[in-house]
């Protein structure tokens, strides 16, 4: 294991304070924690919108800061969910005035932690709400389903109407739209490592790969031989279209971190065809690295079914660095 | 007996426990969950012995500082959930500056009780709480505590995951001890010797 | 090795049918080349600005077609210059009537093809004019150095002149300021693996890492101990700044295409805190993936010495992919 | 006599040399250059061969139809070098359809000038002109082709690059063949082998 870092245990530190220095006119840090805000502040009047997680995700979640999405991110561990009174100094960063709404990752440790911060929020009279994501159909159990890339969705179209000044239950009510229909599927051929132990996710030997990953570098609910990219795309797809219908998509293929760029178009070119032979019409289109895992050589499809409402949040400006329109 | 000492004892050695065992639980995480229990519970207890130079008058003011710190530390799911166990156990220990065995007892099922209603989870389900509440639901002065613990966490390694993140692998789940598990029967190993 | 993609003949083909697929509104393609030029074509009266080189650098290149950057990508087979006629389809693609101003990379295969198709661009009457980038001071002899990052900020600043207006020979003089004054210098912990041969650049264990890589998979010109990325930083620092004296600069830390973005921050705030010590003011920033080298986890470092003219045409709006403004 | 037939056949047997040793043609680039050199010419001799059906009615037109399609399937550094070779050997040719030793070595002194004018190189730095150049300034009809051809190449190995990828590594591009030179001695013994 080979990391470009310096200590490991200040990694997220370090992140954050790299960010933030690099983009000063976007970020701003919540004083003495790992929690980044608007360099603005909080928009008076608007709905705040606020997501995180562990760390190790980039651009997730930071990178999804800026007007037209979120208003704080709040960056825990490499792959732990951040603490409660981390997740509250998030809160108070984007509270407008107007309410929050925390977008959450169906983690048992996401749940927790943001629950307690809303407990806490509550009390400091901030008015918060949160929606949960979970759109990973490798888990079969639906309440137990991971969130995943369908997220980076859930944050653009929330932060949209955020930005159109919708309010609190209008934004939750979108955003647990685009939740309860967004899926999700990954796969990786090589896992990622962890920085602080040192040790990769799981253990692969040339032949194998993990289908039906999460982004936390754990293994796959299933271990094949490798093939080549057009068959494992098939695989996957044969998940998702068991639950989404043909209509009108928007198709992302996201990279895991490790993935080069022309893979993932490759990729997206056998996932195209495919999910137009399939009667699917891919009206929006991402292509890059959205929601990653470290290092991780791999991919996710997700498809969100579209109707005009959520074609227009999802095509509404953003200045976030990792979703730029 | 558990004075406020002991019980600053017992969390001394609760964290060079983990920090003993910080390799197991994060394999053990790591094989059916995503390889950071152990360094979570390090980072955690770290922050507790650092605490524990300071002064408290009771043993709920030093529980309550024990859960907020675990809760601001730990992260993940471990950490609302040990945290919530220390911060619900406080206000059972109350004024208290020393326990006998039948409030150090009360003081634990509270925090069980804490975890299951903050994890939503309940017996059978593979994570720590197969640990917790089996272990206080018949405990005695007289048990070898020890023993008893260890027998608990063994159990796991069978059971099917329900619930936390090795849940995932569904049956794939079954021959690993759950990770939490293990780290909960270090903490209760360490106070129970308190009491003894 | 381990690869994502279908026949590793065809990746360069189903990368590039990926790409225009993916973004229609941006890209077309060169029908039956791996060329890729604007969407609505060229524009009459601009000067036309084409690059390209060997494909595995994504986004590099076509990731900088778009309006204030390149108007024709030329995709060769991994690693390999594209050839003449190739080339020739990508000026023709970009000739708005105004000439069209390559912007080729220090590689004797790129200069050669480069040249060859410029001389059959002459043969049918479209103006034509080149500029070499060779900024990595890796290599000592200046004549012989490689075409790396520094070229993104070629194509940004040649690309925003173009757009506003200027002529042949002005573009091609800002291109030459950039190029003249651009300074790169990389390094990687792991190689990157050809997609044909599926061997990798070079073989590393596990202490080793590789100080002054090319970005096609070749060794460094040092192999050193691995250390932490603090140190590493150091190293490259020492090299650039003999080079480039304090003063105004832009700093681009890339991304080799497999290092997670959470390690090119830290990387960044070590670069940001070393140069600023240094006596530089780092007035413009870019971490990310601008020119990679398929999955290779490493990253380099670029400083370019800014006036107002330079930072004016670097901030100028940019529609492609690989660096929205 | 080098005929049209035999022409093509050298052009079939390079390729099926270049074929045999395209891992090794890849593994020195590799190791002094970014590892594609086997696969360019692999690619590039195979669309060679693909052209050999058609009917040329001179030596001339075989040989720029050769160098146009090396040009465009090559790539690389080695692409414009022999696309060059062959397309401005072609003139020397002209129409005849069948060509003696010395017409042979003239054209192939002008495919030698072109690869030096193409890539502003000269004899020495560690590149295929160290083959083409000293192969061609002193040929007989007697010599042993295959014998200099084989000593040329080995000759490459002590040099230290100047030009082309293999510069990048100074000193250390010593100990290594020139795979270009490598691919040139395939090439030419090809060549020759039809000629005697
Ligand atoms: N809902 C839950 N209820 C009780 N315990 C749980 C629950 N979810 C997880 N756990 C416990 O937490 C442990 C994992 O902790 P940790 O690895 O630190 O957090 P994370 O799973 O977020 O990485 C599991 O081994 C299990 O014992
Ligand atoms: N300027 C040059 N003059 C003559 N031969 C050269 C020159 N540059 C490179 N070569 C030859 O080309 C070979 C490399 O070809 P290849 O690997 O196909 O291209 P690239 O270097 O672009 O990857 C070298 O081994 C060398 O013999
Ligand atoms: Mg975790
Ligand atoms: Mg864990
Ligand atoms: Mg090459
Ligand atoms: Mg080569």
């Amino acid at each position: 294991m080979k990391k470009l870092i310096g200590e490991a245990n200040e990694l997220v530190s370090q992140m954050v304070e790299g960010m933030v220095h690099a983009h000063p006119e976007l970020y701003g840090r919540v004083e003495g924690f790992n929690v980044i805000c608007r360099a603005d502040g909080a928009k008076s009047g608007k709905v705040g919108l606020v997501s995180g997680g562990g760390s190790g995700h980039e651009p997730a979640h930071a990178g999804y800061v800026g007007d037209g999405m979120l208003d704080a991110a709040v960056c825990g561990e490499v792959f732990t969910s951040p603490t409660p009174d981390m997740v509250l100094e998030g809160i108070k960063a984007a509270d407008g005035g107007n309410g929050v709404l925390l977008v959450v990752k169906n983690y048992a440790g996401d749940v927790m932690n943001f629950e307690l911060a809303a407990e806490l929020a509550d009390a400091e009279g901030i008015k918060v709400d949160h929606v949960v994501v979970a759109d990973d159909v490798a888990i079969t159990n639906k309440e137990d389903r991971r969130g995943v890339a369908g997220t980076v969705f859930v944050h653009k179209i929330a932060g949209a109407a955020a930005a159109s000044g919708k309010s609190l239950d209008e934004v939750k009510a979108l955003a647990e739209k685009v939740a309860a229909n967004v899926r999700s599927m990954g796969m990786a051929v090589e896992p990622c490592y962890m920085p602080v132990s040192g040790k990769p996710g799981f253990d692969l030997n040339e032949e194998e790969m993990e289908i039906g990953i999460g982004i936390h570098g754990e293994r796959g609910v299933e271990r094949k031989p490798t093939t080549n990219v057009d068959a494992i795309v098939d695989d996957l797809l044969d998940h998702l279209k068991k639950e989404v219908s043909p209509g009108e998509v928007a198709v992302m293929v996201n990279g895991m971190g490790g993935t080069p760029l022309s893979e993932l178009y490759v990729t997206y070119h056998f996932v195209a065809k495919k999910l137009e032979d399939a009667g699917y019409t891919l009206k929006r289109k991402y292509v890059g690295n959205y929601m990653t895992s470290l290092e991780m050589h791999g991919f996710s499809i997700t498809l969100l079914p579209l109707d005009e409402e959520l074609t227009s949040y999802l095509d509404a400006p953003s200045a976030a660095l990792g979703f730029k329109l | 007996m558990l004075t406020i000492e002991g019980f600053k004892q017992a969390l001394r050695h609760a964290q060079s426990e983990i920090e003993a065992n910080k390799d197991t639980l994060t394999d053990l995480d790591r094989a059916i969950g995503d390889g950071d229990h152990g360094i979570n519970m390090s980072r955690g207890f770290e922050a507790v012995v650092a605490v524990l130079d300071d002064d408290y008058a009771t043993l709920g003011d030093l529980s309550k500082k024990v859960g907020m710190t675990l809760m601001s530390k730990v992260g993940g799911a471990a950490g609302p959930l040990y945290g919530s166990a220390f911060v619900k156990a406080a206000p059972k220990f109350g004024d208290a500056t020393e326990a006998d065995f039948s409030l150090v007892k009360e003081a634990l099922v509270e925090a069980s009780t804490a975890i299951k209603a903050r994890g939503k989870s309940e017996v059978g389900q593979k994570t720590m709480v197969d640990v917790w509440e089996p272990f206080l639901s018949d405990l005695n002065e007289s048990d070898d505590f020890d023993t008893k613990l260890d027998q608990l966490v063994g159990a796991t390694e069978d059971m099917v995951a329900t619930k936390g993140r090795a849940s995932y692998f569904g049956e794939n789940s079954r021959g690993t001890i759950d990770p939490g598990a293990l780290s909960s029967s270090i903490v209760l190993k360490a106070i129970m010797k308190e009491v003894e």
